[in-house]
């Protein structure tokens, strides 16, 4: 192929790869960007195959076939709620991936022609070894942050003293290699960087709470994603400089998103010790002081539903927790054969990651023209009836609205308590993943209904049926 | 051969020995100036990458934010996905013909590149497979 | 001067010659190759040009797609004003120092594209400038 | 300067372009927006007369001091009413400037590197041809469309036997000057080329009638965009390439929004022979059939509106020809200040150009947030009293929904009827630009407020004082 040809189907995968990011702005067109990106990706390998340095097909084959295999059955089996550590598991793998990159150009850089074995280019000693260093962030984070979500290790945060000052000191240590790098080109200051930014994946996320871990996930995505740019440019490659663009926004847009809807700033979640095993201990019953919250039974959010007109219904971590997805679409089911209108309101942050529960109500088989988001929704509580609040607590406390020392002052709130009666179906009075208490609970038109939230959702269509 | 004759043929030869070195400065500053072209070529090439780039910061940023928020999860799973396109950088040091720790490194790249292509791609579509409409 | 050694300096010229010759030849070598290095940049030009217009035109696409209705006039007032980077090749045409029939038209190109730069920014700062929220 | 630094500076110039574009998403950003396009401007110029090739600069400075005092004075003097002729007229300058620029390229070629008299590139003759003819058509195309707006030639659109088959004939002379250009560089052949540029620029516009050149100078607008992006290609200009394609975009989306607007195809409206005078020639009184619309007088206007909760006001070109932006604010003002709710609709192709009546409203010193887009406002009219439709016609009339075979099917409407009472503000009875007459008149909750928009509101507001 020419190096002209060789060019323009690059430029052709990028063009499908932005094509396929284009298509997610509606579910119509989404599986055809998903398609678009597969056709990306294909010519983007194939290009590659025909570089003319590219003569020994075995390895490459296996390669692909092993890893092809993992990834089919992983993704065939992988249940929806997992979504968040299996997000994170196939991160840690492209920072892996990224870290062998790195380790075969310092030792064989004539494939790349960037130099030769000692004597690589200094524009790109430099990009190879912060794409190294990123690379290795990236995996040993993304494993912290896999083994938190995927509850392997405590979500508590772990903080120690002069924690701060350790991963300084070793930031420091990691740019004065990559400096001495730049000098001499010996194995050893090569491995070295390696092993330090391993280090230094795993000590920046230790400290960070378990379930700030998808803000984490998207920012070690985004930096992957300008550590591709980078690598684009030692090898002059327009394909990897535009999807390391697209990913790296991608990725700082997520964690944006994620951090407005908590109203705390990136720096906050990164500084860590927030965000621990509040949540994920939510069977512990919480300090209800002496206000009251009043308690209720299946057959009681029955035959206030029945008698709705407009019901409206809030998911939340609990129901991803519980797998109520479909007892709940169920439930609807028969609400909307009664002749009562049923909305879902969907909270920014509702859940774990950014629109874990439109997938999960999809899965339940949901349509998503029932689905709404916060600003679209919110004025609607005002006429419904019911509000159904199932494993959502943080995302309707009105603390946020009026107590502007809490720590989710600020953070924008579905006005749940506008409506008719509240139903809050939790398994205990215990507070959400911001560890603030819900004074919702004790507000006259709110009805408790304990229990698991699927348990409870089953027994309310019972009760209707 | 007479002295005269001699004499006239080395002239002749001292002549076109200068004629040659004339043309060998001509064509050294030729090739000079040449290398100076490819230079400003080069240069010329750091900048369009640059460009590209600065326009796909753009582009990213206005393709993602219009990205529906419920859709944010198959974002998450399809940027992994074609992140994966560090696979190119895989497939270069696994392509040549011997042996060596390189090739095998190039190998480990691409097994683990190839995970998460597959893997981010059919799990996208099996989300995305479940987004419906109301009939 | 005897003849060998007129003979002799002849040889050594010849020789020379030769070698110059051989120098040339690898000269003309190293300046093609140095072309052909050129042409190969040059193609990488057209398309890294080429990609840049890809981008662009999405950049374009999202960027105007976003601005809000109730700006479209000055939208079209400024769009007007920027096309006028033309004047990059009016200024250009004007530029030499000899003057000429070309330099002539540059100067007109010039004078046009100014109107509609000024022009085109001050009416647009005007409209902008009426645009006030409720106090 | 180095040929690195000029390249980021045209890059630089090129981002604050974009920036420019950016910052006009809201009215808050959009005049940070245009000093950024200013500077953008700055930096381009400035950079090429930094190019060693630029020598003499007496001719550049005496072009930029008379051509900007030029453009200054008539960017200060415009009335807002005549923006649509002001935009068609710059746009024939930067038409006329690409084809100087051609002319100029074309006899020094040296200049711009692209080879010598005679023997310019084949790549270069090309585009350079290309650029020619199309800023040949731009300018003569946007003279047409300026004298039609501005009423120097009657709006009526000009048309005559095999006017398609001379078009279609110039055409192919055209594709073949450009070829034969190709083959041998005369001056003669690519003279005729500018000629019939020019001619053909012309044929095409006059059988177009006067409203519909909003669509055919943001068309044109578009064309010569993409041909500033193929000078930028000959150059070897990304300024050149990205402001171009920017441009470009720009004016078929406009294009694309107008026709839409209209439900009218781009083709269909480069047939021509639509939309005349009838808009114009508004003053004649129409065939009214026998149905009977109510007449009122500014009296019964300002009863109905003082009485009302809530009023919507539906602006129209013939606010823009009237001039009356001014006294409908100040009536606004009196009600407002006796509690009436006002709020403004805008139909995305009132008036004739996007984003028209939003330009005069704001120069009413009508606040942006009181102005809403058709789709933001629509569902509104059926909670307002009163609808007052200020020389506004097609935009309200409800036979787009009605009659399929009507000129006007299928454009989205505003639905004035829902409301308690429409006020029509008009002269006569007569249609507007569709020339389709409007049922709504013989309505009901109809009343007919005839005179000049401007005088019928001021003697309003003389009856609410
Ligand atoms: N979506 C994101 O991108 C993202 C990212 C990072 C952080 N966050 C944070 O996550 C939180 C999300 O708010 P949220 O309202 O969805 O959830 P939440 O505030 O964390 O509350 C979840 C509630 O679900 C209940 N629950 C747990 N398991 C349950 C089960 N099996 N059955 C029934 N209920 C169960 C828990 O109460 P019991 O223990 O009493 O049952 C808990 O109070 C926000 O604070 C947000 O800032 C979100
Ligand atoms: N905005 C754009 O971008 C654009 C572009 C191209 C075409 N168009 C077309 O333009 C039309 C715009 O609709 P529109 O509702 O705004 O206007 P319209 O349908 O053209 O009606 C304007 C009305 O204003 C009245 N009028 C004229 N002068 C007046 C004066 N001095 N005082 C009071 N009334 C006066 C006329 O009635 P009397 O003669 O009875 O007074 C006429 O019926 C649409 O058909 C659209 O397709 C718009």
């Amino acid at each position: 192929m020419s190096a002209q040809l060789t060019g323009f189907a690059y430029l052709a995968s990028s063009v499908l790869f932005i094509m396929a990011l284009k298509g997610l702005s509606s579910p119509e067109t989404a599986r055809q960007g998903n398609r678009y990106g597969i056709i990306g990706m294909v010519i983007a390998i194939g290009t590659t195959l025909a570089d003319p340095s590219v003569v020994s097909f075995e390895l490459i084959i296996a390669g692909l076939v092993i890893g092809g295999a993992a990834g089919t059955i992983i993704a065939k089996k992988i249940e929806m709620t997992a979504l968040p550590q299996l997000v994170a598991a196939f991160h840690s793998l492209v920072g892996l991936a990224a870290v062998f990159v790195g380790i075969g150009a310092f030792y064989n850089p004539e494939a790349y022609g960037i130099g030769t074995f000692g004597a690589i280019n200094t524009g790109s000693i430099i990009e190879l070894s912060l794409g190294l260093a990123i690379g290795a962030i990236t995996f040993s984070g993304s494993i912290i942050a896999f083994a938190k979500l995927q509850g392997l290790m405590s979500g508590n945060p772990i903080t120690f003293k002069f924690q701060h000052m350790l991963n300084a000191i070793i930031a420091a240590c990691i740019v004065m290699l990559v400096i001495t790098l730049v000098g001499g080109q010996t194995e050893g200051v090569f491995w070295s960087l390696a092993i330090l930014s391993f280090a230094i994946g795993f000590l920046i996320i230790v400290p960070i709470g378990g379930a700030d871990m998808p803000v984490v996930v998207s920012m070690l995505n985004s930096y992957s994603g300008w550590a591709a740019a980078g690598i684009g440019f030692t090898l002059s490659n327009p394909a990897l400089i535009i999807t390391g663009a697209l990913v790296g926004s991608s990725g700082a847009i997520l964690s944006y998103i994620m951090c407005k809807g908590m109203n705390r700033s990136i720096v906050n979640v990164l500084l860590g010790g927030f965000g621990g095993d509040t949540a994920a201990a939510g069977g512990a019953s919480a300090d209800t002081g002496d206000k009251n919250a009043k308690a209720g039974a299946a057959a009681d959010a029955a035959f206030l539903m029945q008698n709705a007109s407009k019901v409206i219904i809030v998911p939340g971590y609990g129901m991803a927790v519980a797998q109520a997805q479909h007892a709940l679409r169920e439930m609807c089911d028969i609400l909307k054969a009664e002749g009562v209108e049923v909305a879902y309101a969907i909270h920014p942050v509702a859940g774990r990651m950014p629109g874990h529960m439109n997938v999960l109500l999809a899965e339940g088989n949901v349509p998503y023209d029932e689905v709404f988001e916060l600003e679209e929704i919110n004025h609607e509580f005002a006429t419904a009836d019911v509000a159904y609040v199932i494993g959502a607590n943080d995302t309707t406390n009105p603390v946020a609205k009026t107590d502007p020392s809490s720590p989710i002052a600020g953070m924008p709130i579905l006005d749940v308590e506008k409506a008719g009666t509240v139903l809050f179906v939790k398994r205990s009075l215990s507070p959400g993943y911001a560890g603030v208490d819900n004074p919702l609970f004790y507000s006259d038109n709110t009805l408790m209904l304990y229990g698991d939230a699927k348990k409870m959702t089953e027994e309310i269509v019972q009760a209707l049926g | 051969m007479n002295s005269a004759a001699i004499q006239e043929q080395s002239a002749t030869l001292a002549t076109n020995a200068a004629k040659l070195a004339e043309e060998v400065e001509k064509l050294a500053q030729d090739a000079s100036q040449l290398i100076d072209v490819q230079t400003a070529a080069a240069t010329m090439d750091f900048l369009s990458l640059f460009t590209i780039f600065v326009l796909a910061c753009f582009v990213g940023f206005y393709v993602v934010w219009s990205v529906t928020p419920a859709l944010h999860s198959p974002l998450m799973a399809v940027t992994n996905a074609i992140s994966s396109v560090i696979i190119v950088g895989g497939l270069l040091a696994a392509g040549p013909a011997d042996m060596d720790f390189s090739k095998v490194m190039g190998f480990c790249a691409v097994t683990l590149a190839s995970v998460n292509i597959f893997g981010g791609f059919i799990v996208t579509q099996r989300m995305l497979g479940m987004f419906k409409k109301k009939k």
